[in-house]
């Protein structure tokens, strides 16, 4: 197998995350838009493990890519949470209305 | 590989005193509860006891990802004083607001164990851990307020921000690895190190990601943007959190990265990291003039105290040690310099919010006449943030200014007016404030600053440090300079 | 030997410190109390630089006495190291009196909105700041108490100010915080080329000197340049000026003294204790420079008096003027040229803190300052009072027997005949600016002739016939004959000359080198 | 000579009178005069006896001494101290004489004024002042003695400064002297930074004079210091175009006009090129501007006088014209005739001042159209008048006549010498300051004649033929415009005067009793009486002085029982003056410094390296002004009495000798224009004098000048209504307007500059910098757009720069 394959979709995944952060206004699906960016990275981390760096003893990739998950568990866990504090406030999960503080 | 205990005894013990206050929290109810916050406070003395030992030892674990030297202790210590210091503001602040006090506590430790590994991490991985670890707890404290609409709103910026970046940096670590087959910082160093003179850009790309993710953290144009939202919006002390300790540990990172992994293209990212600097403190120096909320002035202060840390980046140069040793010793002693002052601001601003909600400029009308020590404490504080006497601010921009002078070069004398010309911006609005405490009227019917004794205690310790590091320096630069930074790094 | 004694030394820099901190540990009510505990705790350190002064060795005045070197900040080897020499001498006790003086004064007179306690703190500290940069042998420590002085004095034009007090509080803060922050990467500068060089202790301002010329001469030119920028706009050197007439116009009247009487005279000191002696040869370079902007000041400082219309802004212009005649002497960089310069330095220290006072109390009779309003008659008025004005004037303009006259003479005789290595290529132009400067010296006395006529002489306007006018305050008296008498005794005794003569003879012996 | 020793004690005397009279002179029964005459009296004492000894000891060696010094930077030194010389004697003996006698004088014409003190203080300031620079060792003490001269004459001249007019007169007179000291203190740099190259003692005239009789001063060094050093004493000494603050400085009273006009002021520029004179006689192009410049003054300035109503202000004129004799004198190498005449000038100068004072202390004008036949109410005032008059016109056998010969003498000689020399320039000057200061003489002569007659002959014109009002109001007048005074002069013109009146009157009410020495008030005018006895005694004494001093240096010395030996020259000359030679005539020598002072250790009378050939072409030398023979020591050139090279072989003087065709054409000067001052004037003011308003008396009256009506047309009109109001135009319009419009420019200079350039560009500048980052500062600020996808977009255009910057364009 080649590296080319796995790194282009990596590559794609990453952007498709960065355009839904970008432009959903919805925060739930900006925050999953966020995971896939982080698995983009997951994608990497294994390949270049498995396709790279075989030999590496300690696996550094997959490690990598095991903390990364669970970082990014967290971090959606937490996300959700504000996310779901927010709509208790003022009923709109939509993160444009989101501008009280500016200047 | 048995695990060094004595090198990892700060983080332990800050790690226990987080699970001991939260589950104090549950036993204790009512005013009770505010008793956390001692508790706090002894655990991070107790974490100072543990780490003042580390002093002049070089110790490492966890398979060399894990470093103790002088470096890491000088910069822990300051995470522990400022912990202190926080605990301090927030003692009044949590009590009488009465949300969530154990779990503000517990996640104000969490984020500082992530800080205290952030020094003595010596791997990418450690590193990102480190990173989240002082983030996410940053996230809820953020939003601590939750009935509060700005606080949310705070949280969410700083949350989505936060993810991205780490996001960016996340996929750049990916490509690092990818070209180096390490995550190890020494490792890439030697990896990067064969690259010679033209590596692909790919390889650039990736190493500039990195450092946007520490560029998040502290707060570097254009990644800033969180930052005046998410102080004005969070709870003062956390603000200040924000601000000074969770901000050190980003330039932690940004120094591990950068001093000891990217070393051998310092001609790459120092100049960007020049270019970052200057921009940063000119944009937060600039639009803090505009600012009449003073978390919001403070903010963009410390965007643009951020400009002036990140400038000894810009004159690093690669296989020059003695520059780069100049560089980080200046940033060290920065981040030193400017910990005491900018915690004491947001301390008299914490005195001031408190039982008023006053929080705009207008609201220090007449300080001086109020309660003359917190004016004064506070214009101490912002001489400090200006780098004026009595002040220790003033050798934190000797400092800065001496490693210009050090690497001598044209980048370095263009950074150094930047910083002259910022230097007088930011006077412009930290006088502001000063005229507005001592030279105007207070309104009729203003509500008296009533700082409580815990507060002003703090301060007063505050002030006196700022002070006495004035009249002797050497109490922090003996210690950033006798050892050797650069070296201890690696 | 007493002159041995350095603690003496700390001691008289640093008791203002301990006076501060009695003074603002005194109850606020009792404001009496506080006054005079203040001239009582100015007395004292006046009395102990008194001490020295008696046990300085005059004969020796090259030679640094009452020495104090402790290591300081070990990581840049930056070392407490004072010492006073014939040049330092007389500004150290100028800073004394003055500030004595000041303190008699605001006993009786202090300006809106009172707070006698906090004004004394300030002045006190500010006190320390000015004689520490007098004293301080090292780099270091020169520029932290330059530093230190900022913040008392904008907190004294702040506080007790006139109507646009902010504006040139900030304005004064930050012109001059701009100007040091140059000045100290040209001393960082400096520090690097001289540990380079290998010198023990590369922040020492007597071993650099003595080094005669560090680095380069492209190396001292461009360091020169950042201490010229902090010095300049100390001084200030046109067209670096603008912050002093704001200043002094709504500084309260102790504030302009001072502010004057000794602030001014750090950025002179500055350039003749370190920038010409450490970097003989950028001095060189920017010497005609340096001449040039000083006879644009003479000249531009006197006809920009002579469109004012506030007593006090004029006497500010006027300290443009003097100060250019200081930095013609300096720009010569002979001994002559040093020595004018250290004495105008002095004269105009007494001269226009005199003037200041007099204006300060012609605002508490008249409650203007506006030239016009007060419209003349102030001798039939307050006789004494108008003649003390005329008196200071006349020694303002550079009349010969008073003591502003030598500075003047000696700088306009020394640009006559710079430095060899200056002369060789620039004396026709040093000659245009002894003419120039000497033109200077009518249009100064053109325009005190004038102020003199529009407000002294003639009879008083309808407005003040009937207005009782007190003559001068036996409070004034007391706090200004020691300057009268200066005003007097620095013409034909110029003492001074011979105090500062054996330092500055050793200094110039190191501008040998440019 | 131990008397010389104690030079210091004149100059001192007058410093302690003054502060002790301003601190403790209001206690005093005198009001603090009483210091101020002892002190003048034993200073005078003094003075004298330096006087006496320096003089019958022939030139004496200079006692140098040093009192008190300071240095200046390295090996210059500033010292105080003096040095007195022959010279210095003279001047001392001038000053004090002058000073005592003003004093005396004061005590009883200021007497009831309000600052009676001050102005006894000032009287005594004013005279140490001179003092000080009358006894200068060096050029820095000179300096120092000058200036202080100046700001005293300042505060005098405005005495009365409750008149602005008066104010601004001071300011006028300081700022004008002012501005020549620009050239005085640049020069003196100039000189001193040449000696400098020599010795280390740069100011001491001593070694400066020396210096440059050796030669040692480079050209440019001397004629660059001298011409500088000269347009000082151009300013203090009154020389035009430099002379406009002299008529206003009438504005203060007029014992202090007195004392400026003949001792203390003016006299100062003239005494220090005396000073210098070694280094001025080392240049012909300094020479000549000197001669040039005198000579203009002295010409141009007499005709102005012609045509005052002011009697200060003609005697101010006057004062002008005779120093440009002394500065002419100089300029053609008279060095003891300039001196001479400074000497002379200053009794009969200070006589006609202060008799002008009891004029007007009597009838409470300085206008002869308000006086007219004072003869009669006070007679030694007008006897005493005619005495200083006759000095000053030259008349036979009074001190102005010894000393004007003398400039005239000197003239001639110093045009024969050029001619002999090939100096055709020298040639010119000599000639031209002969006979133009012959016909200033006569000019002279006319102007005073015309004073004398005005005021003391016809009949009384004064206040008690006035009300008070009108006398203010022609006092108004007189001083607002000599012009229109001048017209009143004009018969024809006479029934515009009425209208004129009234319009003066109306400019009066403004200026009430403005240029008056005396308000005393309008309480009763009655009609005019003698002064009391401390003003007659001042003006007797000087009378009485005003005609032997002359004789010092006369040629009739000899007659009256003096010797050759012992007279004005050998008062004052020095033994350097006499080596000195100009390097720009024939046969120049510098002077050898070591056989000058070789010189001295022998003796006082030491050979002045005279030679056996000089003294033989000197013999032949005759009275009457004979071209000197090629190859002579031109120089040394005039009489050589005995042949005996001897101190009285004068260097650099005219001779105290007989010259008959300038006697001839001095008197015949004298008789024709006191003839015609008799002839217009004699009888009767011809105008304004109520007499004329009387209908067919009038008429007849009138007829009477029908005689004079050609003399009048064909000299005086042409004279007094083209060249006199040319000068005067010259003098009011075109220099006064270039002060005012100098004043006006740099007012406007300093608007410019405060205003635009420094509150606008500078400020504006500054403050423009602070504004900007305020106004950048407020647009900045809306990046900060709170919406927080914005704020992820940026960054990552961030990134997006950053990498594309940094890393894809390596």
């Amino acid at each position: 197998m080649t590296l080319i394959g796995p790194l282009v979709l990596a590559a794609f995944l990453f952007c498709v995350g960065l355009y839904g952060v970008m432009a959903r206004r919805n925060a739930v699906l900006v925050l999953m838009s966020v995971e896939l960016m982080l698995n983009a990275v997951n994608i990497n981390l294994v390949a270049f493990q498995n396709l790279k760096w075989q030999d590496d003893p300690v696996a550094t990739g997959q490690v990598f890519a095991l903390f990364v998950v669970v970082v990014a568990a967290a971090e959606v866990g937490v996300g959700l949470a504000i996310v779901f504090n927010m709509f208790r406030n003022r009923a709109s999960i939509n993160i444009d209305d989101a501008d009280l503080m500016r200047w | 590989m048995a695990i060094d205990f004595a090198a990892i005894a700060p983080e332990l013990v800050l790690t226990a005193t987080a699970i001991v206050v939260l589950l104090v929290d549950l036993v204790l109810t009512g005013g009770a509860k505010q008793l956390v916050n001692p508790l706090a406070g002894i655990g991070a003395l107790v974490a100072i006891g543990f780490t003042l030992p580390l002093w002049g030892d070089d110790r490492s674990t966890f398979g060399g990802t894990f470093v103790v030297n002088d470096y890491a202790v000088v910069l822990k210590l300051i995470f522990l004083v400022s912990l202190l210091a926080i605990l301090g503001i927030s003692w009044r602040y949590f009590a009488e607001s009465r949300f969530f006090q154990g779990e503000y506590y517990f996640l104000l430790l969490v984020s500082f164990i992530g800080m205290l590994i952030m020094p003595s991490a010596r791997d990418l991985l450690l590193l990102f851990v480190a990173l989240e670890t002082v983030s996410i707890p940053g996230f809820v404290m953020a939003g601590l307020r939750k009935r509060d609409l700005y606080s949310s709103e705070a949280a969410i910026k700083f949350f989505l921000i936060g993810v991205l970046s780490v996001a960016l940096m996340l996929f750049g670590i990916s490509m690092m690895y990818g070209f180096t087959g390490t995550t190890s910082l020494s490792g890439i160093a030697q990896e990067l190190g064969q690259w010679g003179s033209s590596p692909p850009p790919l390889l650039l790309a990736s190493l500039l990601l990195i450092i946007v993710g520490f560029g998040f953290k502290i707060s570097a144009v254009p990644f800033h943007f969180w930052a005046p939202d998410t102080y004005a919006g969070s709870p003062i002390p956390v603000a200040a959190m924000l601000a000074v300790a969770s901000k050190t540990a980003g330039f932690a990172g940004l120094i591990a990265v950068t001093f000891i992994a990217f070393e051998p293209f310092a001609e790459v990212w120092a100049p960007a990291l020049g270019v970052l600097a200057i921009f940063t403190m000119s944009l937060g120096n600039l639009v803090a003039l505009q600012q009449r909320d003073m978390v919001r002035l403070l903010a963009w202060s410390s965007v643009a105290q951020a400009g002036y840390m990140l400038i000894p980046f810009g004159l690093a140069a690669s296989g020059a040690a003695d520059v780069n040793e100049a560089a980080v010793q200046a940033t060290v002693f920065y981040i030193a310099a400017y910990t005491l002052p900018n915690i004491g601001a947001f301390g008299v601003l914490v005195a001031v919010n408190r039982r008023s909600g006053y929080r705009s400029i207008e609201d220090f009308a007449g300080l001086g006449a109020r309660h003359p020590f917190m004016a004064m404490a506070m214009t101490t504080f912002l001489l400090s943030l200006g780098g004026a006497p009595p002040t220790v601010g003033l050798w934190a921009k000797f400092a800065i200014v001496q490693a210009g002078a050090r690497a001598g070069d044209t980048f370095a004398y263009v950074l150094l007016f930047f910083l002259i010309i910022n230097s007088v911006i930011a006077f412009f609005y930290y006088l502001k404030v000063v005229w507005v405490m001592w030279m105007t009227e207070p309104r009729d019917g203003m509500e008296p600053v009533t700082p409580g004794v815990n507060l002003s205690l703090v301060t007063a310790a505050l002030v006196f440090g700022t002070v006495l590091l004035f009249l002797l320096p050497g109490l922090i630069s003996d210690a950033t300079a006798a050892t050797d930074l650069v070296a201890g790094l690696s | 030997m007493l002159n041995e004694q350095g603690w003496l030394l700390s001691l008289a820099l640093f008791f203002p410190v301990i006076g501060a901190a009695i003074i603002v540990a005194m109850p606020s009510e009792a404001e009496r109390t506080v006054k005079r505990v203040g001239v009582v705790l100015t007395g004292i350190t006046l009395a102990l630089s008194t001490v020295i002064a008696f046990g300085f060795d005059y004969s020796s005045g090259d030679r640094l006495q009452f020495e104090t070197v402790v290591p300081w900040i070990d990581a840049i080897g930056a070392r407490y190291h004072l010492g006073i020499d014939g040049i330092s001498m007389p500004l150290f006790y100028l800073t004394g009196l003055l500030t004595f003086l000041c303190a008699i004064y605001t006993t009786k007179i202090i300006p809106e909105p009172g707070k006698p306690k906090a004004f004394l703190a300030l002045m006190m500290l500010l006190q320390t700041g000015m004689a520490g940069t007098f004293l301080a042998f090292d780099l270091v420590l020169f520029f932290i108490f330059w530093e230190v002085v900022l913040v008392p004095m904008y907190f004294m034009i702040g506080m007790w100010g006139g109507p646009r007090r902010e504006y040139a509080s900030v304005k004064f803060f930050l012109y001059t915080l701009f100007g040091s922050v140059f000045m100290l990467v040209g001393f960082l500068s400096v520090y690097f080329a001289a540990s380079d060089a290998g010198l023990a202790n590369p922040w020492d301002i007597i071993e650099l000197s003595q080094a005669a010329g560090i680095g380069t001469s492209t190396f001292q030119t461009f360091a020169f340049l950042g201490i010229f920028l902090g010095f300049a706009i100390k001084v200030p050197v046109w067209p670096f000026h603008t912050w002093l007439p704001d200043a002094h116009t709504e500084a309260p009247t102790v504030g302009s003294v001072l502010l004057a009487g000794v602030l001014l005279k750090m950025g002179t000191y500055g350039f003749i204790r370190i920038a010409l002696p450490i970097l003989p040869e950028g001095a060189v370079r920017f010497a005609p420079l340096i001449g040039v902007l000083g006879v644009i000041g003479i000249i531009y400082g006197s006809l920009a008096c002579l469109a004012q219309s506030d007593v006090k802004r004029l006497i500010a212009f006027s300290s443009v003027g003097h100060m250019g005649f200081v930095m013609l002497g300096i720009s010569a960089m002979n001994e002559q040229g040093i020595q004018a310069a250290l004495y105008g330095n002095i004269a105009h220290a007494v001269v226009t803190g005199m003037l200041f006072f007099l204006a300060g109390s012609l605002h508490e009779r008249y409650h203007t300052r506006d030239i016009a309003t007060i419209g003349g008659g102030m001798l039939v008025k307050m006789p004494r009072y108008g003649a003390l004005l005329v008196f200071v004037s006349m020694a303002s303009l550079g009349l010969p027997g008073l003591a502003g006259f030598w500075g003047e003479f000696g700088a306009l005789w020394a640009a006559r005949s710079p430095a060899p290595a200056i002369a060789a290529n620039w004396s026709g132009l040093y000659l245009g600016l002894v003419i120039a400067g000497a033109a200077g010296t009518v249009l100064t006395a053109a325009y005190f002739l004038w102020l003199i006529q529009r407000v002294g002489l003639g009879t008083p306007t309808e407005r003040w016939a009937a207005e009782p006018l007190a003559d001068v305050m036996p409070i004034e008296w007391v706090s200004w004959t020691p300057l009268l008498i200066l005003v007097f005794v620095l013409g034909p005794f110029p003492f001074v000359f011979n105090i500062q003569d054996p330092a500055v003879t050793n200094l110039v012996s190191f501008l040998g080198g440019g | 000579m131990e008397a010389l020793n104690y030079a210091w004690l004149i100059v001192a005397l007058p410093f302690v009178a003054a502060g002790v009279i301003a601190a403790f002179g209001r206690l005093m029964p005198l009001k603090g005069a009483e210091v101020g005459l002892a002190a003048i009296a034993i200073a005078w004492v003094v003075a004298v006896m330096i006087g006496y000894q320096t003089f019958v000891n022939g030139p004496v060696e200079a006692v140098e001494q040093v009192f008190w010094s300071a240095p200046l930077g390295g090996s210059v030194l500033i010292e105080f101290g003096q040095y007195v010389d022959g010279l210095t004697a003279m001047m001392l003996v001038l000053v004090t004489t002058v000073s005592f006698m003003v004093q005396l004088y004061s005590r009883e014409y200021m007497h009831g004024e309000d600052r009676f003190t001050y102005f006894f203080a000032m009287l005594s300031l004013f005279t140490f002042s001179m003092l000080v620079l009358v006894v200068a060792p060096n050029t820095l003490q000179a300096l120092v003695g000058w200036e202080l001269v100046g700001v005293c004459s300042y505060l005098l001249i405005g005495y009365y400064w409750l008149e602005k007019t008066n104010s601004d007169a001071a300011n006028k007179a300081f700022l004008t002297t002012k501005f020549g000291d620009i050239g005085l203190v640049v020069g003196i740099i100039v000189l001193s930074v040449g000696v400098s190259a020599h010795t280390d003692n740069v100011f001491s005239i001593r070694e400066t004079t020396e210096l440059a009789a050796a030669g040692m001063l480079s050209e440019p060094t001397i004629v660059l210091g001298c011409l500088l050093i000269f347009l000082g004493a151009m300013a203090k000494s009154g020389q035009m175009p430099l002379h406009v603050w002299l008529p206003d400085a009438m504005a203060g009273p007029t014992p202090v006009s007195a004392l400026i006009h003949a001792a203390t002021m003016v006299t100062a520029g003239v005494f220090l090129i005396a000073r210098l004179y070694p280094v001025f006689a080392q240049s012909l192009a300094v020479m000549n501007t000197m001669a040039i410049v005198g000579t203009i003054t002295l010409f141009f300035a007499g005709f102005v006088a012609i045509v005052q109503d002011d009697i200060k202000k003609v005697l101010a004129y006057s004062t002008i014209s005779q120093l440009g004799y002394m500065v002419a004198a100089l300029g053609v190498g008279g060095y003891t005739a300039g001196i001479f005449h400074l000497f002379t000038h200053g009794f009969f100068k200070a006589l006609l001042f202060l008799g002008s004072g009891s004029l007007i202390h009597a009838i409470h004008s300085n206008n002869m159209s308000d006086m007219g036949g004072m003869r009669k109410f006070m007679p030694v005032t007008f006897w005493t008048f005619v005495v200083g008059s006759l000095a000053l016109a030259g008349f036979p056998l009074t001190a102005g006549f010894f000393s004007k010969d003398e400039v005239l003498v000197s003239a001639q000689i110093w045009a024969s010498n050029g001619a002999a020399s090939g100096v055709s320039s020298t040639a010119l000057t000599g000639n031209l300051v002969f006979w133009l200061g012959l016909a200033g003489a006569m000019v002279t002569t006319f102007y005073m004649g015309r004073s004398v007659f005005l005021i003391f002959f016809g009949t009384h014109r004064g206040v008690s033929a006035h009300t008070p009002e009108e006398v203010e109001a022609e006092v108004a007048a007189g001083t607002l415009d000599p012009q229109a005074e001048m017209e009143d002069l004009d018969q024809a013109a006479h029934d515009q005067d009425a209208v004129d009146d009234l319009s003066q009157q109306d400019v009066a009410a403004g200026h009430a009793g403005h240029g008056s020495d005396h308000d005393h008030g309008s309480g009763g005018h009655h009609l005019p009486h003698e002064s009391g006895w401390q003003i007659l005694t001042a003006l007797v004494v000087l009378a009485v002085l005003s005609v032997p001093v002359g004789f010092l240096g006369g040629f009739l010395w000899d007659e009256v029982g003096g010797s050759t030996e012992r007279n004005f020259e050998t008062w004052t000359a020095t033994h350097l003056l006499e080596e000195v030679s100009y390097p720009f005539l024939a046969d120049a020598h510098p002077v050898d410094l070591e056989e000058l002072h070789g010189g001295e250790a022998e003796g006082a009378d030491a050979d002045h390296a005279g030679d056996g050939a000089e003294e033989g072409e000197a013999a032949g030398i005759s009275t009457d002004v004979t071209p000197l023979a090629a190859g002579a020591d031109l120089v040394l050139a005039t009489e050589a009495e005995g042949g005996e090279g001897e101190v009285d072989n004068h260097v650099l003087h005219g001779a105290p000798e007989f010259h008959l065709n300038v006697f001839v054409l001095a008197l015949g000067g004298f008789l024709a224009a006191i003839a015609l001052a008799w002839t217009i004037y004699g009888r009767s003011r011809p105008m304004r004098d109520p007499v004329l308003h009387m209908g067919g008396v009038t008429t007849l009256l009138e007829n009477k000048y029908y005689f004079d009506d050609i003399g009048y047309r064909g000299v005086v009109v042409p004279v007094r209504d083209w060249l006199a109001p040319a000068a005067s135009w010259s003098s009011n319009v075109i220099l006064d307007g270039i002060v005012k419009n100098t004043g006006g420019a740099v007012k406007r200079l300093a608007d410019v500059t405060y205003f635009t350039i420094d509150q606008k560009v500078i400020d504006g500048g500054i403050n423009g910098g602070a504004f900007s980052a305020a106004w950048i500062s407020s647009k900045l600020k809306r990046l900060q757009s709170g919406d927080v996808q914005r704020y992820a977009g940026a960054m990552l255009a961030g990134v997006i720069v950053l990498v594309v910057v940094f890393a894809a364009a390596r």
